[in-house]
This record gives structure tokens, C-alpha cells and sequence, in this order.
């Protein structure tokens, strides 16, 4: 198909304006334009998963080639962003209504911005240039940004511009790196960097540089103010996106940029990141167990996920770092549930966020239900959902890695990191409980099922990590030899 | 003359009454009757255990579950009949039942959608020749000893962990 | 002749069964027989595997093996968890086992 | 089937009146007796079946049936001859094993849908005793398995052809014997049934058709012990050859069943407690090492120079 990979991204793009002028004018209904350029997307992906991936180069004279590269790593990320994105313009289209009302001038200017803040995400997937990258990687924070400063709940401004000052200054710190990197070797071409040719004596703080405007994007412990705060306030849908689908790209361009053009400093610093990541796991998982706010509950818990992607790629060995890979396709899908539930609840009972006085719910929304038992077993990591698969792989690979290097330092943070799932297990079970079980409160008894633009896409992904839980290989098979391939196994 | 019986038909029989059983085992009203109904059930699956070629194991099957599972949940539903609000008891509470019936329907369709997406690359029919039952036995002492020995131990402690449970005090 | 595909259709089918008596049932009796349920979904999946994908090795049939023998041992036990709780609660209720709760 | 059922109730008669010198039973009934079944099968078909009241009717009536079939099938697995067997199943004797450890259920269920006092303790009685004496049953024909290499009856009956496996294994044997007696609910082992106790056991509230199906299954179990006897240790078909294999077959189970009778007229019944013990204390640690006697009995080349 001629310029398969480029329509992924061209074809949302040139939607951004149409959505905008069709909202305008009828409202809610650009969320429908808005699925379809998207489902295109997915479709297109799907396709490029199926002939087992694909490159695109396209002529960027000052800087390089802009090229596009869908290889086994980038394509399950890309179709987890594509599906969360077409799912979610779906979903916005009932939660949107509840916000916005209907000034339709508004709906026109949301979909703009969605789209373009999918486009920048897959973008960022797809990037093999470090310009180019560092382009979509800001494309995807500023419509984000407006989406929260516009549509948010609480204190919005604020927030929004923490939100912003926090991922721009990593960004920057990033920049930084990549300037580094371009001036030193002279391109910005992924491939064509080579380890030699930056200076032994400055790999480590270019590396530094890099991993540390990642990690503010995956919010490691230190560095995670903004996170909670932004994924509570920020208009559900956009919450859907940022977490499970916007964080995690962190940890993708650590393994995509720095590992592969900075291994050796990375495997340095890599018992370090292991014992942040385990840090991160359990603050995050210990906040996630005392909130009340339940979208507070689930940025902690994203907070905590995080931390096992960032065990898993600092263990620097095939399983682990595939496994990473992997567990940010079934966090998504499962985080991309959770997030979707929180706000059909905040939609179905009229802003209610507090778990302490909900209950019961399971007799009014039985779909919603059965779809946030199956996001809580993804995160949690019980087959038969993709959790599970992703966590034993993380867990194999740091053990592995640990007994490899004989070291006692990394084998405790693998068995800390294994008991950490407890917590996990903690929150998220005793969130079900007490939210979808038990007596149901008189307040909430008027309480209906949400629509079908509202569960279709909810039932949509439970489907997806029950069929990749059970049949891992279909994203396996892509993950493996493209992990192998960076990390020279 | 002989009748010819098709081989897909006896697997389609078989199982109609497992899933049948299995779901009145779970749905009838009287409990003893939930339990006959499991051990019909059961009793299906030994019959595909013959089909698959491991008649030890349908035997097994029906002298462990059918001839000592159902009965000890027959002893145990006689002894504690007092409670006779049966009925009531297994009405689900609130949504559950949705719930339970999306979860279960979900989790069966994904795991058969993967099993018909996969169909292609599944062998249709079994390789030829037989398993013998001495097979089993081999492998079994050959293979997996230690595994044996441990599922003695934890036998012998599961008997002894029931028998403590289960006395009255005195 | 049959082909694997369907046996794991009847085994998915009967996992349904199980997981819905799980979440449903309230009679721990019940529950009991869902987990049984479950258990035997699982062991045709083995047999069928081992009789489909390796002919010669009847590894599967030995876990099915092992698994028959655990279910024994988890009837035995969990039964006397019944009648135990029966005892002290006169119910068996899962709802109403609550006593350990503060 | 049935003709072998009604000849043995009446073989029963005979030699409980022999031993015990009772009038009636030596001398009723045509020629020896021998009508005396018939009138009985007759009587019983006719007589109204009685349904207790509030009894689960569908189980009552099923079970007795059930009852019947789960006694009948495993006879397709006993060779009575070199050639005279409906199927050599690799696994005959586990699923004669399978069929029998079905009882216990049938009766209990039974029992419990008769909806009355005394069939529900006799049925939780049968309970305890079969499944109590089952362990020590399979254990024992164990050792059985172990000399001759196989769970086909089949070959296991070729396999002593030269030797039978009572003597290697007398042990096995009684241990064998006497489970099977308790398995029967034969006295002394007939508690579930004890008259002066629960009327008449687990089958109190039957009558009519459904007791007859009921005794002609317990005799057709009764025949199919005594078959399992001379297949497992008797030598099933062998005998000199100037009888046919499946009449030496014949004699041979007749004389099992002889034995398994002649303590009903001979012993007194036991108690529950003594009986549970018997079959939990004594039963299976004989069996116990019975199976390793014949583990040494196998090693030590002992079983190659008798030949098997």
C-alpha cells in the first residue's frame, strides 16, 4: 500500500481539521469522524502487524531523513495507542456531552486536540530521527496540556501548568541529550549513531541526561509530583490516554534511544534504575492503597506499573526488557479500562469520585463490572490476561539477569519487586470491593448502565488482553527478535 | 449389518451432556441433585479421556471424582441439611449474576476465539497409533518420581489436615 | 475425525461454567463444584493436548494424573473446611463466614 | 444374568438350611426347590411399588435401575474363557474397581430419597463400610498387578497359567476376601442391613419391582466379587482339560461364592466401631506390606523360578 506507515499518521492529521469544522457545527457527532480516521489507524497497524512490520524514509534535507520505522518493538505500542485513541474518541462522545453540555463550538476543538495528541504519540512511537522524535514527543504534551487546562476538574490552571512545566523541563533535559548526541556525531539518524563516536568520558552524562527527562515521563519516584495531580483532574478520557498509553512511551524511548545508541553506559547505571524502579513500585502502590478519589487511586497504581517497566528494561536482558514492552500493551489495556470505568461511574453518578461512598454498583452496571474485573486482573497479573504473561516475563528476566551476575543486590530487588505485587493485588482488589460490591448506597440507586459508545469500547479492550493473555505469541513473536536485535543477543 | 457411528457425533453427544450437567450442577435447585448432575459431568469427561486415548485416566476419573469426590459432597450436603433455604441461598446477590454471566462468557469466548484463530495451525485429527497404558506408568516412574513422592506427602497431610478439621471437639 | 480445536472449545466452555458458579454462587458447596468444574476443564485440555501435539510422551496424562489426585485431596479438605464452618456458623453461606472480621 | 441371580438366592437357601437345619427352605417348591426364585421374581413384579411419602420420586425410581447397570457393566471385562470376553479392556480391572466404587453413591443417594429415618442410616453405614474397605481392596489386588504386569484381566488370568496367584500372594488373598465380604455388606459384615437395628437397612422403604431390581443387583455384585476372586487369584479358566474353560471358570466362582455364604449362616454381626477399625487399622496396613512382600517377592527372582 503506498505510504502505508505515513497514512497511520497523515490520515488523523488531515482529520484534525475536518473534526474541528464539523464539531463546530453539529457537535458531538466529530467524535464519530474522529473513530473512524482513527479505526483507520488501527486497521493499518493490525495490517503492518500482520506483514511483520515495515520502514519508510522520507527526504528531511537540514536535518536527515524522517523516517517511520514499524518494527516488532514499535508496532504493539503503536497499536496500543491506536486502539486506546479510536476507543476513546468513541468514549468522549457520551463523557464529553456530560462536560462540555452542548456548546458545540467546544466539541469541534476537543476532537482537534485528541486527534493531534494521538498523532504525536504514534508519532513518537514511529520516529527515527532524534529531532523528529523530540518533535512528536512535544507534540503529544501540548494538546495534552490544553486538554487539561480546559476540560479539567479542580483547580485546572494550576495543575495544567504543573503538568506542563514538569514534562517540558524533562523534555528539555532530553533535548539536551539529543543535542549532545547530533553534535557529536554529527546526525540524528538512529541507525547512524554509533557508541564510538560520542566520547567515552561524556556517555555517562549524556545517558543521564536522557534517562532522566525520560523518567519525569514515567513518573519514577522523585520525579512523579505532576502525575497524580494531572491524571486525577484531567477530563477522564484524556486520563484514559495519558496513562496508560502517554507515560509509558518513557520507557519505550529508553529502550528504543538510549539502549541502543548508549548500551554501555545504560548497563551502568542499571542497577540504580532497578532499585528506583522498585522504590517506585512500592510508593505507588502504597499511595494507590490509601486514596479515596478513585482516579487518584488509579494514577498512584499507574505510578507503581511504571516502576515494573522501568525493572523490567534495567535488567538489560531479552526477557526482561520484551516483558517491559509488553507490559506496557497490557497496562494499557488494563490501566485503559480502569481509567474508562472511574469516569463512566463519574458520568452515570453525577461527579461522584469518592470511593467511600460508593458500593453496590455491580447491581446497576454489570458490563462496566465484568470489564473493570478484567482491567483490575490485567494489572494485577493473573491469567488469564496479558498481565500476566508481561509480569512473569519482567520478573523471569530480572531474576535471570540477577543470577547471571551472581550479584545478592539485584536478586532481593527481584524478590522485592515479586512481593510488591501483593500491594498491587491490595489496592486494586479492595478498590472492586468496595466499589462495585456490597450494599448499594440510597443515593446511588438510580444509577443506569452506561451507553453503548460508553461499554462496547470498555468490553473492546477486556476482549484484547483476555486474547493476548492467552495467546502472548502474537505479540511475542514481534517483541523478541526486535529486543534481541538492540540488545545484541 | 452394522451401524457405523460417526465419531463426530459421539464428541458432539459427549459434550452436550458434560456442559449440560455441568451447568445443571451449578443451576438445579436441589442441591443433591447439583451433585448427581457433577457427576454426570464427570462422567462425560471420562468418556472424552477414552476418546483422547488415556482409558486409565477415564477410569481414574470416574473411581476418584464420580466414586469419591461426589460422594463425600453428597456426605457433606446430608450432613449439613438443616439449611434449607436452598433456593435462597444461591439467588445471586445484586448484579452478580450478570456479572458472573459476562465474566464467563467473556473469558469462554476469548479462550475459543483463540482456540479458532489458532485452528489452522492445530493438528484436526490425532497422530496415529496408540498411547498404551503402561506408557503412563513408565513416565511416571522414570520422569516424574520426586513429583510422586511429594504427591504422597501432600496426601497423606491433606488426610491428616481433614481428619483434624473435621473432628468434634469433645 | 475430531479436532483439537474442538476439545479446547468444550474445555473453554466448560471453564465458563465454572467461573461463572464461582462468581455467582453464594452456597460454598457450590463454589466447591465450580472449582471442580474448572479443574476438569483444565485436565481435558491436557489429555487432548498430550494426545494431539506428542504422541509418544504422555507427560499430560501424568499431570492429569497428579491433578485427579490433588482434586481428591481439596475435596477431602475443603469439605471439612465446610462442615467446620457449618459447625461454628450454621451456614454455609459464604456471605455470612465472617466472622474473623473485626 | 438374572438366571445366574435366581439360582444363587437359591443356592443361598440351600446351604443356610443345610448349615442351620431349617425345614422350610430344604423342601418348598418343585423339584429341590428350584421354583422357589421363580415365584419370588413373580411375586415381586406384581407387588405395588410403594412410594414413601415426600420421597424424591424421580432417584427413587431411577437408583434401583442405575443400580442394576452399574452391577452388569464390569461383566463385560471378565473373561470366563480364553476367548470368552465382550471386551479385553487394557485397564479391566481399574474400571471393574471404577463401576464398583459407584455403589456406595447410588445407595446413599437412594437412601436419602426414600425420605425416611432408618434407610438414611443404613445408607450413611454402606457409606462408610464401602468406602472404608475399598482402600484395602485396590491395595491388595495390587500386588496382583505387580506379578502379572498388567490391568487386563486377560492377561492377568494368562499369567497363571502355571502358577495361581494365591499362593504367591495368600496374603493378598484374605486381605482381598475379606474386603470384598465387607463391600458385599455380607455378614458379619452387614450393617447397613442389620434388621434388629434398621429394619432393614438402606432398602426399608422398597418394594415391590424396586426391591427385586435392588436384590438382583447386590447378587449380581455378589457373583461379580466372586468372578473377580478366580480371575485375581483363583486362575481364572485354567483346569485340567477335560472340562471346558468356561465351566471350570463356573466352578471355580461357585466355590467363591460358597465361602462368601457360608459365614452368614456361621458368624455373628460386629460393631460399627470394630468394623471401621478392622478396615482402617488392620485391613490396610496388611495390605501395606503385602505389597511389599510382593515388591521383595519380585526382586528376590522368587516369582521367575515359580514360573509366572
Amino acid at each position: 500500500m503506498y505510504m502505508q506507515i505515513l497514512q497511520i499518521l497523515l490520515v488523523p492529521l488531515v482529520f484534525v481539521f475536518i473534526a474541528y469544522y464539523v464539531g463546530s457545527k453539529w457537535g458531538s457527532k466529530a467524535g464519530y469522524l474522529s473513530f473512524a480516521s482513527l479505526a483507520y489507524s488501527t486497521l493499518l497497524t493490525l495490517l503492518l502487524a500482520w506483514q511483520g512490520g515495515g520502514q519508510e524514509f522520507y527526504d528531511w534535507r537540514p536535518i536527515g531523513l524522517f523516517g517511520l520505522n514499524a518494527d516488532g518493538l514499535s508496532i504493539p505500542i503503536l497499536f496500543t495507542i491506536a486502539l486506546l485513541s479510536t476507543l476513546i474518541s468513541l468514549y468522549s462522545i457520551p463523557y464529553m456531552t456530560h462536560i462540555i453540555g452542548d456548546q458545540k463550538k467546544q466539541f469541534g476543538l476537543y476532537y482537534a486536540l485528541l486527534l493531534l495528541y494521538s498523532v504525536g504519540m504514534m508519532g513518537a512511537v514511529l520516529a527515527t530521527n532524534l529531532i523528529e522524535f523530540y518533535l512528536f514527543f512535544e507534540l503529544m504534551l501540548i494538546p495534552s496540556y490544553f486538554l487539561i487546562a480546559r476540560w479539567g476538574y479542580g483547580d485546572r490552571d494550576r495543575i495544567s501548568f504543573m503538568y506542563f512545566m514538569w514534562t517540558h523541563i524533562g523534555a528539555l533535559a532530553f533535548l539536551a541529550g539529543i543535542l549532545s548526541v547530533g553534535y557529536l556525531s554529527g546526525t540524528f539518524d538512529l541507525v547512524k549513531i554509533v557508541t564510538t563516536m560520542i566520547p567515552p568520558n561524556l556517555r555517562m552524562w549524556i545517558t543521564l541526561l536522557m534517562v532522566a527527562g525520560l523518567l519525569v515521563k514515567m513518573a519514577a519516584f522523585g520525579l512523579h509530583i505532576w502525575l497524580p495531580y494531572a491524571h486525577a483532574e484531567a477530563p477522564t478520557p484524556v486520563s484514559a490516554l495519558l496513562s496508560p498509553a502517554m507515560i509509558g512511551i518513557g520507557g519505550y524511548a529508553i529502550v528504543r534511544i538510549v539502549m541502543t545508541i548508549l548500551p554501555t553506559a545504560f548497563v551502568e547505571i542499571s542497577t540504580a534504575l532497578a532499585i528506583w524502579a522498585v522504590i517506585t513500585m512500592f510508593y505507588g502502590g502504597a499511595m494507590a492503597l490509601v486514596q479515596d478519589d478513585v482516579k487518584r487511586l488509579l494514577a498512584y497504581s499507574s505510578i507503581s506499573q511504571m516502576g515494573y517497566i522501568l525493572l523490567g528494561i534495567s535488567s538489560f536482558q531479552v526477557l526482561g526488557v520484551s516483558g517491559s514492552m509488553f507490559q506496557y500493551v497490557s497496562h494499557g489495556l488494563g490501566k485503559g479500562i480502569l481509567f474508562m470505568m472511574a469516569g463512566t461511574i463519574i458520568m452515570q453518578a453525577h461527579g461522584l469520585r469518592s470511593i467511600g461512598r460508593m458500593g453496590g454498583l455491580a447491581s446497576r452496571m454489570p458490563i462496566t463490572t465484568t470489564a473493570a474485573i478484567l482491567g483490575v486482573l490485567t494489572i494485577m497479573g493473573i491469567p488469564p490476561t496479558a498481565g500476566f504473561i508481561s509480569e512473569f516475563l519482567i520478573f523471569a528476566g530480572s531474576f535471570n539477569q540477577a543470577f547471571a551476575l551472581d550479584s545478592m543486590l539485584r536478586i532481593s530487588i527481584s524478590a522485592l519487586a515479586v512481593i510488591s505485587t501483593a500491594l498491587t493485588a491490595g489496592y486494586s482488589l479492595w478498590a472492586v470491593k468496595r466499589i462495585f460490591f456490597g450494599p448499594l448506597p440510597a443515593e446511588l440507586s438510580n444509577v443506569t448502565e452506561a451507553p453503548w459508545t460508553v461499554t462496547g469500547p470498555l468490553l473492546v479492550l477486556g476482549i484484547t488482553s483476555l486474547i493476548i493473555g492467552i495467546y502472548p505469541d502474537i505479540v511475542e513473536r514481534l517483541l523478541l527478535p526486535a529486543v534481541k536485535l538492540i540488545l545484541g543477543a | 449389518m452394522q451401524i457405523v457411528i460417526p465419531p463426530d457425533l459421539v464428541f458432539v453427544l459427549l459434550a452436550a451432556v458434560t456442559l449440560i450437567a455441568a451447568v445443571l450442577a451449578l443451576q438445579a435447585k436441589e442441591l443433591i441433585y447439583g451433585a448427581i448432575a457433577l457427576g454426570i459431568s464427570f462422567i462425560g469427561i471420562a468418556g472424552f479421556f477414552v476418546f483422547l486415548d488415556a482409558p486409565y485416566l477415564a477410569m481414574l476419573q470416574i473411581a476418584v471424582y464420580v466414586g469419591a469426590v461426589v460422594v463425600l459432597i453428597l456426605f457433606t450436603i446430608m450432613l449439613v441439611r438443616r439449611e434449607q433455604s436452598d433456593e435462597l441461598l444461591d439467588r445471586p446477590e445484586g448484579g452478580q449474576g450478570a456479572v458472573g454471566l459476562w465474566l464467563a462468557g467473556l473469558l469462554a469466548v476469548a479462550i475459543a476465539g483463540v482456540a479458532a484463530l489458532a485452528g489452522p495451525n492445530l493438528p484436526a485429527a490425532p497422530p496415529a497409533g496408540n498411547l498404551p497404558v503402561s506408557s503412563l506408568g513408565l513416565v511416571l516412574a522414570a520422569e516424574y518420581p520426586i513429583p510422586l513422592v511429594i504427591l504422597a506427602l501432600l496426601i497423606s497431610a491433606a488426610l491428616l489436615g481433614a481428619l483434624v478439621l473435621a473432628k468434634v471437639e469433645k | 475425525m475430531v479436532s483439537l480445536t474442538s476439545y479446547l472449545i468444550v474445555s473453554a466452555a466448560l471453564l465458563g461454567i465454572g467461573i461463572y458458579g464461582l462468581s455467582v454462587k453464594r452456597n460454598a458447596i457450590r463454589i466447591l463444584f465450580a472449582v471442580e468444574i474448572i479443574v476438569n476443564a483444565a485436565n481435558l485440555n491436557f489429555a487432548a493436548f498430550t494426545r494431539y501435539l506428542n504422541p509418544p510422551l504422555v507427560s499430560g496424562q501424568v499431570i492429569v494424573f497428579y491433578s485427579i489426585a490433588a482434586a481428591a485431596m481439596e475435596a477431602a479438605v475443603g469439605l471439612a473446611l465446610i462442615l467446620i464452618a457449618f459447625r461454628l456458623n450454621s451456614s454455609i453461606d459464604v456471605r455470612k463466614l465472617n466472622k474473623l472480621k473485626g | 444374568m438374572t438366571l445366574v441371580t435366581a439360582f444363587l438366592t437359591w443356592y443361598e437357601r440351600k446351604i443356610i438350611a443345610r448349615i442351620q437345619l431349617r425345614i422350610g427352605p430344604l423342601y418348598a417348591g418343585g423339584p429341590g426347590g428350584i421354583l422357589q426364585p421363580i415365584a419370588d421374581g413373580v411375586k415381586l413384579i406384581f407387588k405395588e411399588v410403594m412410594i414413601p411419602y415426600k420421597a424424591d420420586k424421580p432417584l427413587f425410581l431411577a437408583i434401583p435401575l442405575a443400580l442394576v447397570v452399574m452391577a452388569a457393566l464390569p461383566f463385560a471385562v471378565i473373561p470366563f474363557g480364553q476367548n470368552w470376553v465382550i471386551t479385553n479392556l487394557d485397564v479391566g480391572l481399574v474400571f471393574v474397581f471404577a463401576m464398583i466404587s459407584l455403589f456406595p453413591m447410588m445407595i446413599l443417594i437412594f437412601a436419602w430419597a426414600s425420605n425416611s429415618k432408618y434407610p438414611f442410616l443404613g445408607g450413611l453405614r454402606s457409606l462408610f463400610q464401602q468406602v472404608a474397605y475399598e482402600i484395602p481392596m485396590w491395595i491388595s489386588a495390587l500386588s496382583i498387578v505387580m506379578l502379572a504386569g498388567s490391568l487386563s484381566l486377560v492377561d492377568i488370568v494368562n499369567a497363571q497359567a502355571r502358577i495361581w496367584f494365591i499362593i504367591p500372594a495368600f496374603l493378598s488373598f484374605i486381605v482381598f476376601f475379606i474386603s470384598i465380604m465387607a463391600e458385599l455388606e455380607r455378614l458379619p459384615f452387614d450393617l447397613p442391613t442389620a434388621e434388629p437395628e434398621l429394619v432393614a437397612g438402606w432398602f426399608t422403604e422398597s418394594s415391590g419391582a424396586i426391591f427385586m431390581l435392588q436384590f438382583l443387583a447386590l447378587y449380581m455384585k455378589m457373583y461379580l466379587m466372586s468372578s473377580l476372586v478366580t480371575v485375581l487369584f483363583l486362575g481364572g479358566w485354567w483346569g485340567p482339560a477335560f472340562l471346558p474353560q468356561p465351566v471350570w471358570f463356573m466352578i471355580k466362582t461357585l466355590i467363591v461364592a460358597t465361602f462368601i455364604i457360608i459365614p452368614r449362616a456361621v458368624f455373628a454381626r460386629i460393631r460399627v466401631d470394630m468394623l471401621i477399625r478392622i478396615g482402617w487399622t488392620r485391613l490396610l496396613i496388611v495390605a501395606l506390606a503385602n505389597v511389599f512382600l510382593t515388591v521383595l517377592l519380585i526382586t528376590s527372582g522368587l516369582t521367575t523360578t515359580l514360573g509366572i
